[in-house]
């Protein structure tokens, strides 16, 4: 016994969230060529096929680009903090790739281990993710070889298998995502499947011992020489949660920011001494896949990667996760 | 955080009748890093700047802003009260709440706020100043006088009197310019040669006067305290090295009869000659438009009579160089062209004077030529027409003058002076003559200058009439003059014998472009610009020059010496010392984050920014970077805008300043 | 040579002896005049003394039919109406007026042919072609050459030779072989306007100017506008009664002298039709 | 009108010190009334005036911003206005792109002397702004115009016939030592050859878009020693620019040349050039002769024709998809400064935060670094992950300086630059 719904419901439904003041959030076509993620106007917005995922991800409902902290005024000699503590509206995620629900564990990691992010958790408790498991994948995508694929349930709330016909198959995996849906649905014998995941490209564990024993190998330089040191690979990341904190004076309304911020950049560790420990762009590309591979894993035990291919997808010069694996493990 | 005073003004009822100074105080005080804020009635006032000084110290200020009138009128003022409460001068704003406020609006409560903002901006700004130290420029301790008339000779004087070089130009083949052609000068009826020639032999013998006549300023180049002269000496075909000026050569000329540029017109000269006996350097030269040697090979008597042998008729220009620290613009005037076609289309001339069509109606100078006992009729008043003496002469004023319909708007000044003079000569001279005179007004504002009027009118007789003359007609041997008498209230005709015209003065020829090469400042008839019309008179916007004579507006002899006196005095105290001390508001640029794509080296207008060399201790390249000459820039900060990684700022106004300024508006 | 043509009032009346003479002697030069249709009082002496958009409007109209008419170049003969159709090509350099104007006279008025008086007109023919067709030479003549108020003023308006000192007319005058004086009067005012109203003031000036004429040896005086003509011809006789004195000084059109040069009659000139006319 | 009767606007003035802040002084001496509204803030000169000011003002939440200075000829510093006012020529281009509406922002040449003329522009100043209330339009959103996106095409990789000679040239350049390094296109994208053998990785395809004189500026290319770099004939212009700025020097690289194929981009759509000019060596055979003339694009002309406050909201939508990631000045061969204006923090002139406005003055700012520098690569557009089509503001402040000043950058190594330069003929109808 399964339940299924049409795409016809979910877009209804995503127009009846939406109208109940809930944000709705899910893939939409921006430009003949690009889709991305982003709040949706209505049902309609909605894209369910004929894409291979966004070039973006998820993360930024949560994680936001740029998130105010607080603001703050200054009287005389004396500087008053006005909190941030909007209460955030219920935000419905729809048509998330596994890839990107599979990252918000790993972010859940990040913003609760030692101290408890209270802007990420308020988002995170506010949000249900409903994933759409994949029906394709290309030559960038590689769950596989990160120990996750195509049908990967994992940090969804409910997840939806394609049955053809406009109809998909319903799986709740928490009470979040079965009060979303509670009623909504037909039952049926039919259930869908995801398709089988692309073909390992890499060995993780290879790649994390190579990373762990190499550190000063040339082939850093070598490979990395190429990287023209932008912020695309992180920012489209669905893992990737490296932030800054900036001041936006009075022109952006006096308020200290969160924002994201990338390993790439060159004034990533830059300290204001001047002093840069890592000065060139090889140390910085080492220093992402490191992170991937072995920082991250070593402290929470889980590769920081959900092999979504969005950093080679969108690498103005080729690069990206996929393509450095693959060359550390095949030369 | 900034510990700011604002001190407001009420600058008496200037300030405090629009804007509520006890509201601006209060409210001031409550604004970021103000820390103590007040106002007083008169802030510029001793007691007032005392106030400021007491605050600085009591109060730790970091920072002070003066919110009174504009920074043009007392920044420098309150810079140096905080100077003197040890505060570093850089660290002073000023708020302008009176020409941009309380003296534009007449709502009290709209300029009270105003006012406010405006403060809370100059805090701002405040907060983020930086104290600057002055930077210190070494000085070549020679000064430049461009023009060789009483105005240049008496800067000269004074700066070599006072124990520095001092290097003049005169375009003439020699110094003495208009004042050694007048016959007297007034109100005083002194020989004017007779107390000039003196002055020029002077400047001629002394040791510390480097005199270059007959040649011109070519180039300017440098900065204050540091310019680099280029001077071009005009082939004059004459070695002054070799020559005597004994004579004999334009005595053996055969070519006498040239127009005398010197006599206006009203005399001969040959074509190797001295203007004027008493010329300094009395040493000929040759008109190569005339000398039958230069133009076809001809002639050359003089070289052969020559026994110095110092004519040289293979010359040429030369081009020499001269440092010094400072330079004295006197260039002096020429008189508004009478003559119907005009360079300006606005001078449309004055035809109906009939000026360059009658022989006998001649300028203010040819006058002064025809009455000098050294001109051209060796005193004697002759009509240059037949000779005749002239038993009725009428004087017009304001020919040129005061006229915006085809002349200047502006009053020459001294026409008035030298009209009554005129008439006063001209009887002197012929004494059963008459003199008449067409005038607008009398300005005889100076010492001993009515009284001097008084005595043309009411001892010499000359007749006045207040009103313009229409137009001048020759009718037998008569010069129809047909005016009115606005005061009579009818018109006159005079039938008179010659006709003097005072026309108006007017900068020397070229002046723009000397201007253009100082890179100092003009108005719209070329008079030279000084910094401030009251308290800096012989200054130029531009640091090391200075102006001196009717160069700078139309001046009599007493005034033009006066200003050269206080323009020599001004360089003085410039050359007082090794080095002087410019301000500080200059350019900086960061070497570290410089990219060293030199567009700011493009766009300095000054030239100020070098592309340089960043290197070890050791001397190993590190990078390319811009840098500042801190001698040549004149803070425009046009490089700041044109900077793409913004590594150059401005001091005084930086970025920081600037955008916090802006940000205080948020 | 078609130029277009604008006779004003004067030239059909008081002074149709001036058409004549244009006609006859431009007629040898083969200039053909083509005056332009239904063309209106130009309002020169009434007009600006009582509206000024009136007194822009009434030569518009003249200067907008010549344009459609396609002349380049409008002859008025008389300085008066020159001198108001120059007005208005300055005053529609200013867009605004020229729409305005043309609104009002209902024509495009662009301000564009170019607006010659007589002397202009004989510029434009050429002194040289001049020199070369002259039949008699006016070796016997004498003239004064006398431009009066208008021909040169106001200066920004007209752009015409020397307000103050001109020469123009001389300058043709020679080109037919006759002599010329330099005098004195030769842009004073004949009072023209005060025909009518105060003779004396016309009498006393018509005499100055007369009498300077003959003082410096003239033995006629040449004129280019009809008003002149007017007050120093017909007025002559008045003059020499009224300060005793006999002047006989013919007054010449500059074009009766171009004829007379090209071997016209005084008959086809109408010379003969003066008030003042040869002893 | 009522808007007027209670909107005041807030008009931010960046005036001279020498000229148009004397006048207004002089205002106050005469005693020449005029609205309050305005906060003057003093500069030396004209030329101190940074455009990013005037963008500040209007993030402060200026409804117009007044700029004046010194007649031409009158400037304290000889030249500062002239500089000035070239610069306001190509910045007015680019508002007027953006959609800014540009009757908020007045330029005037006022002088010491003319205190009336002071009074007379901030008050028609301040009473247009107050009749056109206050600016909503700026950074407005919501309306989702839309302006055709360029054709990315990213074709199977199909080689070219030159691919096998560049492979041999490359591998003898660095066999004989000629050079160090070869920067050249691999499978994935640009690859960093240094030894002989591996010049086999070098492709010629048409997938080869990136620019790639981009790696010169790089300080661990550099290191390297002596590159060879394979330029398409769009790609060498940059080399023009960047040596006339002195980021490079033809000893510094051997420049090899490929007569170009197409690669699909947008940019070829309106590019003429086929063959390389300055290159050491040049390979292959163009497909096709040289266009005479090149078309500005239809994207942008459709841009233009849209209503200033459509554009504006066009512009707004593009933005707020902005990350900050800076792939578009990384990618850029003209962007070479090691400390972006970007990176300042003291003062922020730029809100680093990928905030509308942030992102609005970070883009104006980029786009106006490159006026008159950048060559047309088309490397932003292609690099943005945000889809957004930022070459639209190069090409527009491109045709700006073609048709102001006859400057068209990277085709004449011997013209002047734009920036840094004037003549007395700039126009200046637009200044008041």
């Amino acid at each position: 016994m399964s339940e299924i719904i049409s795409q016809s419901a979910l877009r209804a439904l995503a127009a009846e969230w939406i109208a109940g003041g809930k944000s709705v959030a899910g893939p939409a076509r921006v430009k003949p060529d690009l889709v991305l993620y982003r709040a949706l106007r209505s049902g309609d917005d909605l894209l369910l096929e004929g894409f291979q995922r966004p070039s973006n991800s998820i993360k930024e409902f949560l994680f936001p680009k740029a998130e105010k902290l607080y603001g703050y005024k200054i009287h005389g000699n004396s500087i008053e903090l006005i909190e941030n503590d909007s209460p955030e509206p219920a935000q419905v995620i729809i048509a998330a790739r596994p890839c990107d629900a599979a990252a918000l564990p790993i972010l859940d990691h990040v913003f609760n281990w030692d101290f408890h992010d209270e802007f990420y958790d308020r988002r995170r408790a506010a949000t249900t993710v409903v994933t759409l498991a994949c029906s394709a994948h290309d030559e960038n995508c590689f769950c596989t070889s990160v120990e996750l694929d195509p049908g990967s349930e994992r940090g969804s709330d409910a997840i939806l298998f394609e049955l053809g016909e406009g109809q998909y198959e319903l799986r709740c995996a928490t009470e979040k995502g079965r009060a979303l849906f509670d009623g909504k649905t037909e039952k049926s014998e039919r259930t869908g499947k995801a398709i089988p995941g692309p073909e390992k490209k890499f060995d993780a564990q290879a790649v994390r011992a190579f990373v762990t024993t190499h550190f000063e190998d040339p082939f850093w330089k070598e490979h990395a020489l190429t990287c023209i040191g932008c912020g695309t690979c992180a920012f489209s990341c669905p893992a990737c949660h490296c932030f800054d904190i900036v001041d936006a004076g009075p022109a952006a309304g006096n308020a200290r920011v969160k924002t994201w911020d990338s390993c790439q950049f060159s004034t990533f560790t830059a300290h204001a001494s001047g002093h840069n420990p890592r000065p060139v762009q090889p140390a910085r590309q080492r220093q992402r896949i490191l992170h991937k591979f072995a920082i991250y894993p070593e402290k929470f035990g889980e590769i920081l990667c959900t092999g979504c291919g969005n950093c080679t997808r969108n690498c103005p010069v080729g690069l990206g996760v996929l393509s450095v694996a693959s060359e550390i493990n095949h030369g | 955080m900034s510990r700011i005073g604002v001190f407001t003004c009420w600058c008496g009822e200037n300030i405090a009748r629009t804007v509520d100074v006890d509201e601006v105080a209060k409210r001031v005080a409550e604004l970021p890093g103000v820390r103590c804020s007040l106002n007083y009635k008169y802030m510029c006032s001793d007691p007032g700047q005392a106030i400021v000084r007491e605050k600085i110290a009591s109060e730790k200020l970091d920072g002070v802003v003066v919110a009174s009138c504009s920074p043009h009128m007392h920044l420098k003022t309150f810079r140096k009260a905080a100077q003197a409460a040890g505060l570093n001068p850089y660290l002073v704003e000023m708020a302008n709440i009176r020409e941009q406020c309380s003296w534009v609006h007449h709502d009290r409560a709209q300029a009270t706020a105003k006012a406010i903002e405006i403060i809370r901006l100059s805090v701002e700004k405040a907060r983020n100043d930086a104290a600057l130290q002055p930077i210190r420029v070494p000085v070549t301790r020679r000064a430049l006088v461009i023009g060789g008339g009483v105005a240049g000779i008496q800067a000269a004087l004074d700066i070599a009197d006072a124990g520095h070089e001092v290097v003049m130009v005169e375009r003439e083949p020699s110094i003495g310019g208009k004042m050694a052609g007048l016959s007297e000068t007034f109100p005083t009826l002194d020989c004017s040669q007779c107390i000039l020639t003196p002055r020029m032999v002077e400047v001629g013998q002394h040791p510390r006067i480097k005199l270059y006549s007959y040649s011109e300023v070519e180039k300017v180049e440098g900065f204050i305290g540091n310019f680099k002269i280029t001077i071009r000496q005009k082939a004059r075909y004459v070695d002054i090295s070799k020559c005597t000026g004994c004579g004999e050569c334009w005595n053996i000329c055969p070519l006498k009869r040239n127009l005398s540029e010197f006599d206006y017109g009203m005399g001969m000269r040959p074509a190797i000659y001295i203007p004027f006996p008493q010329a300094v350097p009395a040493r000929p030269v040759i008109d190569k438009s005339q000398c039958a040697k230069l133009i076809r090979n001809g002639c050359g008597l003089c070289e052969k009579k020559c026994k110095a042998e110092a004519i040289n008729f293979k010359d040429e220009d030369r081009l020499v160089e001269e440092a010094v620290g400072a330079v004295v613009v006197a260039t002096g005037y020429k008189l508004y062209s009478i003559a119907k076609s005009q360079p300006k289309a606005t001078l449309a001339g004055y035809g109906e004077y009939g000026y360059g069509k009658y022989k006998d109606v001649i300028d203010s100078l040819q006058f002064e030529r025809l009455v000098s006992a050294s001109g051209p009729t060796g005193g004697v008043l002759k009509r240059p027409s037949d000779g005749a003496i002239p038993k009725s002469v009428v004087f017009i004023s304001c020919v040129g003058s005061r006229d915006n319909a085809k002349g200047l708007p502006y009053c020459s000044k001294i026409c008035c002076m030298y009209t009554a003079k005129h008439t006063m000569l001209y009887k002197h001279k012929v004494h059963d003559g008459q003199a008449h005179v067409f005038y607008m007004d009398i300005r005889a504002g100076g010492k001993g200058y009515e009284e001097f009027v008084r005595r043309a009118i009411e001892q010499d007789g000359a007749r006045y009439y207040r009103g313009r003359v229409s137009k001048i007609t020759q009718e037998g041997g008569k010069l129809v003059v047909r005016g009115a008498d606005t005061l009579a209230g009818m018109p006159v005709t005079i039938e008179a014998d010659m006709v003097v015209l005072a026309a108006a003065m007017r900068p020397a020829d070229g002046i723009e472009e000397l201007a253009q090469k100082l890179n100092i400042g003009y108005d719209e008839f070329g008079f030279l610009l000084e910094s401030h019309p009251k308290l800096r008179p012989v200054e130029t916007n531009t640091g090391g020059i200075f102006i001196a004579g009717a160069c700078h507006s139309p001046k009599d002899i007493p005034e033009a010496v006066a200003q050269a006196s206080a323009a020599a005095s001004k360089v003085q105290v410039m050359l007082a010392a090794d080095e002087l001390t410019r301000e500080p508001e200059i350019a900086a640029i960061n070497e570290q984050t410089c990219a060293a794509c030199f567009t700011c080296v493009r766009t300095c207008p000054y030239h100020a920014i070098e592309r340089a060399e960043v290197r070890t201790p050791r001397g190993a390249f590190i990078k390319n970077t811009a840098r500042v000459n801190p001698g040549l820039c004149m803070g425009c900060g046009t490089c700041v805008s044109v900077c793409p990684s913004k590594s150059a700022d401005l001091l005084g106004f930086t970025d920081q300043q600037v955008y916090a300024e802006v940000e205080s508006l948020a | 040579m078609n130029i277009g043509y604008y006779p004003g009032c004067a030239l059909h009346g008081s002074s149709n002896d001036y058409e004549q003479s244009l006609r006859a002697c431009l007629g040898v030069l083969d200039v053909q005049l083509g005056e332009i249709k239904d063309w209106i009082c130009c309002g020169a002496t009434a007009a600006h003394s009582l509206n000024h958009k009136l007194s822009l409007a009434l030569p518009a109209r003249n200067l907008a039919v010549a344009e459609r008419d396609g002349f380049k170049e409008l002859f008025a003969p008389c300085p008066l109406c020159s001198m108001q159709l120059l007005k208005v090509k300055k005053a529609v350099g200013d867009e605004r007026v020229r729409k305005e104007l043309s609104e009002i006279v209902e024509a495009e008025v662009r301000g564009e042919s170019e607006v010659l008086n007589l002397i202009q007109l004989f510029e434009k023919v050429g002194a040289e072609r001049l020199k070369s067709a002259v039949k008699a030479p006016l070796g016997s003549i004498t003239g004064a050459c006398y431009y009066g108020c208008l021909l040169t003023r106001p200066p920004d308006v007209v752009h015409f030779d020397d307000f103050e000192q001109p020469s123009s007319m001389e300058a043709i005058v020679a080109a037919l072989g006759a002599k010329t004086v330099e005098w004195n009067y030769k842009t004073e005012c004949c009072g023209a306007g005060m025909t009518m109203s105060n003779e004396d003031v016309v009498l006393e000036l018509a005499n100055k100017i007369l009498s300077n004429a003959a003082e410096h040896g003239a033995n006629c005086l040449v004129v280019a506008c009809p008003m002149c003509h007017v007050n120093l011809d017909m007025k002559q006789a008045a003059v020499e009664r009224r300060f005793g004195k006999k002047l006989g000084m013919v007054v010449y059109y500059l074009s009766d002298l171009v004829g007379l040069a090209l071997g016209l009659s005084a008959e086809q000139l109408g010379i003969n039709r003066h008030f003042v006319t040869q002893a | 009108m009522s808007k007027a009767q209670e909107f005041e606007p807030k008009i931010v003035a960046y005036v001279c010190n020498w000229c148009t802040y004397l006048g207004a002084d002089l205002a106050g001496t005469a005693r020449l009334e005029y609205p309050p509204n305005v906060r003057i803030i003093r500069l030396p000169c004209t030329g101190r005036i940074d455009f990013n000011l005037i963008i500040k003002a209007l993030e402060v939440g200026a409804d117009g911003v007044l700029v004046s200075g010194c007649h031409p000829g009158d400037c304290h510093y000889t030249a500062g206005n002239y500089h000035a006012r070239r610069r306001w020529i190509l910045f007015r281009e680019l508002l007027d792109t953006l959609g800014v509406d540009l009757r908020r922002i007045e330029f005037s040449w006022i002088s010491a002397a003319e205190g009336r003329k002071w009074q007379q522009v901030v008050t028609e100043f301040t009473d247009q702004t107050r009749e056109l209330g206050p600016y909503k339009e700026l950074y407005a959103t919501g309306l989702f115009p839309d302006v055709p996106a360029p054709e990315t095409a990213s074709p199977e990789a199909k080689s070219f016939a030159a691919e096998s000679e560049l492979r041999e040239v490359c591998h003898k350049l660095l066999a004989e030592g000629t050079v160090k390094v070869v920067i050249g296109y691999g499978a994935r994208g640009p690859v960093v050859v240094t030894r002989p053998e591996d010049a086999e990785r070098l492709v010629w395809n048409n997938r080869c878009f990136s620019n790639l004189t981009a790696y010169l500026k790089r300080k661990e290319i550099k290191a390297l020693g002596k590159a060879a770099v394979i330029v398409k004939p769009c790609d060498e212009k940059s080399l023009v620019e960047l040596e006339k700025e002195a980021q490079f020097e033809r000893k510094d690289a051997h420049v090899v040349g490929m007569a170009c194929e197409g690669v699909g981009q947008p940019k070829c759509a309106h590019c003429i050039a086929r063959m390389p000019r300055f290159a050491d060596v040049t390979l292959g055979v163009a497909a096709g002769p040289e266009p005479q003339s090149s078309a500005s694009p239809d994207r942008f002309a459709a841009l233009m024709a849209m209503p200033p406050a459509e554009r504006m909201a066009f512009w707004t939508e593009e933005f707020n998809r902005c990350v900050k990631c800076y792939a578009c000045r990384q990618v850029c061969p003209m962007c070479y400064c090691e400390r972006c204006i970007v990176d300042k923090n003291r003062p922020i002139a730029i809100d680093p935060a990928p905030s509308t406005k942030g992102n609005f003055a970070w883009q104006i700012a980029r786009a106006f670094h490159l006026a008159g520098r950048c060559v047309g690569c088309g490397e932003c557009s292609r690099a943005c992950p945000a889809g957004i089509d930022l070459a639209l503001l190069n090409i527009s402040l491109h045709i700006a300086a073609q048709r102001n000043f006859g400057y068209e950058a990277g085709a004449d190594p011997k013209a002047e630059p734009v920036i840094g330069a004037y003549t007395l003929q700039d126009r200046e109808e637009f200044i008041l």
